[in-house]
């Protein structure tokens, strides 16, 4: 038995489940060529992002990286503001200048990665600097792919973490698959946890599937890390059951893989345990359901209804003073006109 | 289900005579190897290397951890000791991260120890397919900046399998940036032949007698598109394709403004200090008498490329922006 | 034992004016820390950093790991979070390992995202000093072509003590190149009061009717002797230290180039993709008319900083090459 | 007892004093002002770089750093060709264009590495790569101080090899100090083998003051590798004697500590213990110590009367077509002449 509140138990369900609904929808505008650049699913790894991210406190702060939307959910981003994100609408938290989950949202702790994988853990490493520098408790926690443990830069950021004892938590969602390439030809340890000798840090290895276990576990290292013990590696075994983004049709992938993992889909699984643990039982979970179906479906409306954003062609903001450079950027348009 | 070898003599893509060049190349030479992130089992995100893990096997085509760094610097390592690796970006943005091994160890080596480093790195760059600032980046002028480096861009598929069949020829380090918009709308017959395009050697597309545009990848086409459009109002421009960005090719250059007295640098790379400037002061070193009007500059804003079409649409240079510089200038 | 602390009225070298400048902001505002390798118990390998450990403690003065990606990156955060990292390049060259950070996440976060980086990476860069290939290299222009970043290089005592404080000030990225030949060779009574030298502003250093001089960093000095030698032949040329490579000072540049009509830009840094040519087109663009001669590029030629002190000197710009140009331009 | 030949452990000897007394005179040069650049000595870490390098095998591949001169010694490279280099003489094997430990000579299995620290593991493992396909059995060795183990490239770089499998040893010469930086301060795990598992690698930490021990050790490490069981990291514990360089008056080490250090200076053990077995002894040291100095004292001034290499105008040697650019180069000189 857990003593994990029944209403905590709810919120897992709640977000894991509003995951994969607005991510069912969002599959659909891509198939309708709403969505604009690639998309990438979470399915499967919901238990992951979710657990995680429900046992933050508030200040405390992260980095979204692909497959992390229930974890931006679950911190209070809006489904409208992701549906216009991926639209590239206004109201997108980004304002369609990135994609993605790229967005800062520093209200909510939410801090937006560039594209190269690993480099949040150096910065994310300053972050929590610069704030017990100035008597913050805040932990902060990068999520980061098994592809991405291969980069140089996750190195020299948790070791700098490690140095300087900083309370970072590394969220390793090892699913296996970076792209198409398998994790033995990714890095040739054992696990990802296993690194965590080599910069004098403690770690922990979790079902990644098992929202509880995944949730129990982020609370440790998290205390682990607010307790000043350093950073913590956290990783989460779990699975990318779609392709690396909706184009690609997983050929490289043994069909019977990917069935078995279907069993333990995150979701279904904690409705059982749900239901045995007399947390909630079918009407309740129609009920969650239906709620989040009804708000998808007045956000998606809402979303298709905004307009893409404005170019301003004199390309302000590249800098703090708005106006720096903007005559410059104006000479682009000979004579200032862009039209 | 493996899309079939591209063949000599018939239309092909860009990535048709990229991957032309390559299974070309790797069947003359067992000393070319390819390495990259997907580029085997997956045939590369953008499909540049499919069926060559098929035909020559998994010591010639690797798939590497994501790690861009080691990438390059392996490709480096199996350079030194005689290999011809080709490693694959699976996009030029991702280049920063070999940064340092590119422009300090690859570079510098033979003019350091004398051992020459023939690698080539390749893949794409540019935007157009909304891909963000992550995924639209023109990095050129970092490699073009660094002595030791070559840099090609090719704009049409012919040139893409010749440019990158002579760039696994050559000894130096050649940085090749592919344009993924160009990747499958840029169409043509590839020549029979082994279809070498010598690397240093620009190319004229479209001679004309006002204005001479220098420019190179996705700005061929926007050049080519202008041209048609002035030529209703009675301007003739002369479209160059420098293809190599370093060396230059001097000759070329010179001679077409010498001829036409008036340029236009165009670029999809950002403004400040991009390849423009670069060819604007050798134009006021070695033209300056020959020039009837000011060199100007039609490029992308100094900001990072925007994610969303409308604003991207802003940002990235076209015909019509084009267009009111050749306007202006013949107007001077 | 630690050297005194300079004083602001005082004779000091450029190393006390960039001393006194940390100094003077560590005490002013509490947010400013230092990262670096060897800058806190060492005071740094040219003691830059000397005597800021004693004074502000552990928590405001890191001794890194070896690790400028890990240093560059942590800079970034501590500013995201609100405080104002310097952080300390051992040598400018190893910037090259913190590139992807500062060109992608430090640049761009302010346009993507809405939030400003103010950090400041700062270090030795330049050659004259016998270093080789990898402790003397000028890598501004990697940084000058990249929006969202600021590039400042000064050249003399005051300026590096003013400039590094307005560089600590300003809320963007800030690249700031010390000139490591110039660090106890540069001298000069440092200005009292806070000294501040604004971002982005040039200073004519000589004043002159026959030829415009461009330069920055060690190029000041060079001009300035070629200028007194070049005086006695009756050539009057003007000096303008450019101080800030990005953005740069357009107004003082025309003014003076529209006066003198002829321009040469003078740089320690490689010649192709160089500042040279960034400065060259934009006489082109905005200055064509004025010019009645070639913008000529007086730079280090396009090969790596070789090591011995023969080959160093025939690699690195100085006085003779700068006349001889001077003299071709102004019989042009 | 060792199993190692007392030709070899003469050898060992040999090579440790040569290293020594061949930076004695450097240090004179120095003082001299007859360096150029600054002088890094390897003081108290001889053992290492010769115990390691002298259990390559012919064909056998490395790149020095900083303390490497004793390998460099080992495999061939004669005393006068690193006077020459220090000096930026005619003569040194980087023909002036670059300084240190910095050239190339593949006939001995030298390579120059950058000063980028850590980059050397991703290009020693393409090295090693393209020698495993080109079907030679070589082993390739990088030597790495306990500050270069923080450096990106270096896990980007032993990722890479222990997935592939690669014959490569990785050598941590590990003397406490990065410059004036501690270990403490440099990295958080109790050794730096400790990183061998989050790689799935074997390693090994040995006392690299004992140099039979370095021998043994490297031969196994070396033996690991080239049988095909993938990278090895092999730990020498030693200590840096001197400052980080000449100019360094280490003020910020505890005196104590440098004594405690100078107590196993790797020569005077390795004396007592060829004494001891027998192998060696005080007439036969003596004769060893005579003969180097001698062909010292003529390599010194040899190198002396070398004169400095003289530029080359027109750059050459930046590409493989000389004349590439020369051009470009001779504009410099506008009009194109230097004088
Ligand atoms: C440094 C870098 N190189 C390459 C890429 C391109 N890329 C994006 S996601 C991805 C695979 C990521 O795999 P993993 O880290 O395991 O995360 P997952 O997709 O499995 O969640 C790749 C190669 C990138 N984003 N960053
Ligand atoms: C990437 C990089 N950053 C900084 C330096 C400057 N540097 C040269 S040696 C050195 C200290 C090296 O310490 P360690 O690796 O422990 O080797 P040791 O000097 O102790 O042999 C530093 C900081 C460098 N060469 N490379
Ligand atoms: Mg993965
Ligand atoms: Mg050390």
């Amino acid at each position: 038995m857990t003593d994990v509140s029944p209403e905590i138990q709810k919120n897992l369900y709640r977000f894991m489940l509003l995951t994969r609904l607005l991510e069912e929808r969002l599959v659909n505008l891509y198939r309708q060529g709403k969505i604009v650049g690639g998309f990438y699913r979470s399915l499967g790894q919901e238990a992951t992002a979710v657990g995680t991210a429900m046992a933050l406190a508030e200040g405390d702060i992260f980095f979204p990286v692909i497959r992390d939307l229930g974890a931006t959910l679950v911190r209070g981003v809006a489904p409208r503001q992701i549906l216009c994100q991926q639209m590239a609408r206004e109201g997108s938290p980004s304002r369609g200048r990135d994609g993605v989950l790229h967005f800062s949202i520093p209200e909510k702790g939410i801090y937006a990665p560039i594209a190269m994988l690993g480099t949040a853990v150096p910065v994310m490493s300053g972050m929590l600097l610069a704030d017990r520098y100035l008597g913050k408790k805040t932990v902060g926690l990068t999520y980061l792919g098994d592809g991405a443990s291969s980069v140089g830069a996750f190195h020299e950021g948790i070791n700098f973490a490690g140095v300087n004892r900083l309370p970072l938590v590394v969220v390793f969602e090892f699913n296996r698959w970076a792209y198409s390439t398998p994790y033995e030809k990714q890095c040739g340890a054992m696990t990802l946890a296993d690194k965590a000798p080599g910069y004098g840090l403690s770690a922990k290895i979790v079902d990644g599937n098992d929202v509880l276990a995944v949730y129990e576990a982020a609370r440790t290292a998290i205390d682990h890390a607010r307790s000043g013990n350093g950073p913590f590696l956290l990783e989460c075994k779990t699975y990318r059951l779609k392709g690396h983004a909706e184009h690609d049709a997983q050929s490289y992938i043994d069909r019977a893989e990917i069935e078995e993992w279907k069993k333990r889909d995150p979701i279904a699984r904690f409705e059982k345990r749900l239901e045995d643990d007399g947390v909630l039982f079918a009407a309740g979970r129609d009920e969650i359901r239906h709620e989040i179906s009804r708000h998808l479906d007045e956000d998606v409306d809402w979303a298709e209804a905004q307009p893409s954003p404005l170019p301003d062609y004199e390309f302000r903001g590249v800098y703090a003073d708005e106006d720096l450079l903007v005559e410059r950027q104006q000479e682009i348009f000979v004579g200032g006109d862009p039209s | 289900m493996i899309h079939p070898v591209p063949v000599p003599g018939h239309e092909g893509t860009y990535v048709d005579g990229l991957r032309l060049a390559l299974f070309e190349e790797m069947e003359r030479d067992p000393n070319v190897i390819v390495l990259g992130e997907d580029v085997g089992v997956y045939g590369g995100a953008f499909r540049v290397t499919e069926g060559l893990l098929t035909r020559f096997g998994p010591s010639r085509v690797l798939d590497t951890p994501l790690a861009e760094e080691a990438i390059v610097g392996a490709a480096v390592g199996a350079a030194i000791r005689g290999l011809r690796p080709v490693a694959e970006m699976q996009f030029m943005d991702f280049i920063s991260r070999g940064f340092d091994i590119l422009t300090n160890f690859a570079a510098r080596n033979r003019y350091r120890t004398g051992i020459g480093v023939p690698i080539v790195v390749r893949g794409p760059s540019g935007g157009g397919v909304h891909g963000g600032p992550f995924h639209s980046q023109n990095p050129e002028m970092y490699f073009v900046h660094t002595p030791g480096l070559k840099v090609v861009a090719p704009a049409t598929a012919a040139d893409a399998r010749g440019l990158l069949k002579a760039a696994i020829r050559d000894d130096d380090p050649v940085i090749f940036f592919e344009h993924k918009f160009l990747y499958r709308r840029a169409k043509e017959v590839l020549p029979e032949g082994d279809g070498l395009v010598p690397i240093g050697k620009a190319a004229v597309r479209r001679e004309g007698t006002d204005v001479t545009v220098l420019t190179y990848g996705s700005g061929v086409w926007i050049a080519l598109s202008a041209a048609e459009r002035l030529a209703k109002e009675g301007i003739d421009i002369e479209v160059v394709d420098l293809r190599t960005l370093r060396p230059l090719d001097e000759e070329t250059i010179l001679a077409s403004v010498r001829r036409t007295s008036k340029c236009i640098c165009l670029h999809e790379d950002t403004r400040t200090g991009g390849l423009g400037a670069e060819l604007s002061a050798l134009l006021a070193e070695k033209a300056f008498e020959f020039l009837d009007g000011p060199v100007l500059r039609v490029t992308a804003p100094d900001t990072s490329v925007p994610f969303a079409p409308s604003l991207e649409e802003a940002f990235l240079p076209n015909a019509n922006t084009l267009i009111r510089a050749v306007r202006k200038l013949t107007a001077y």
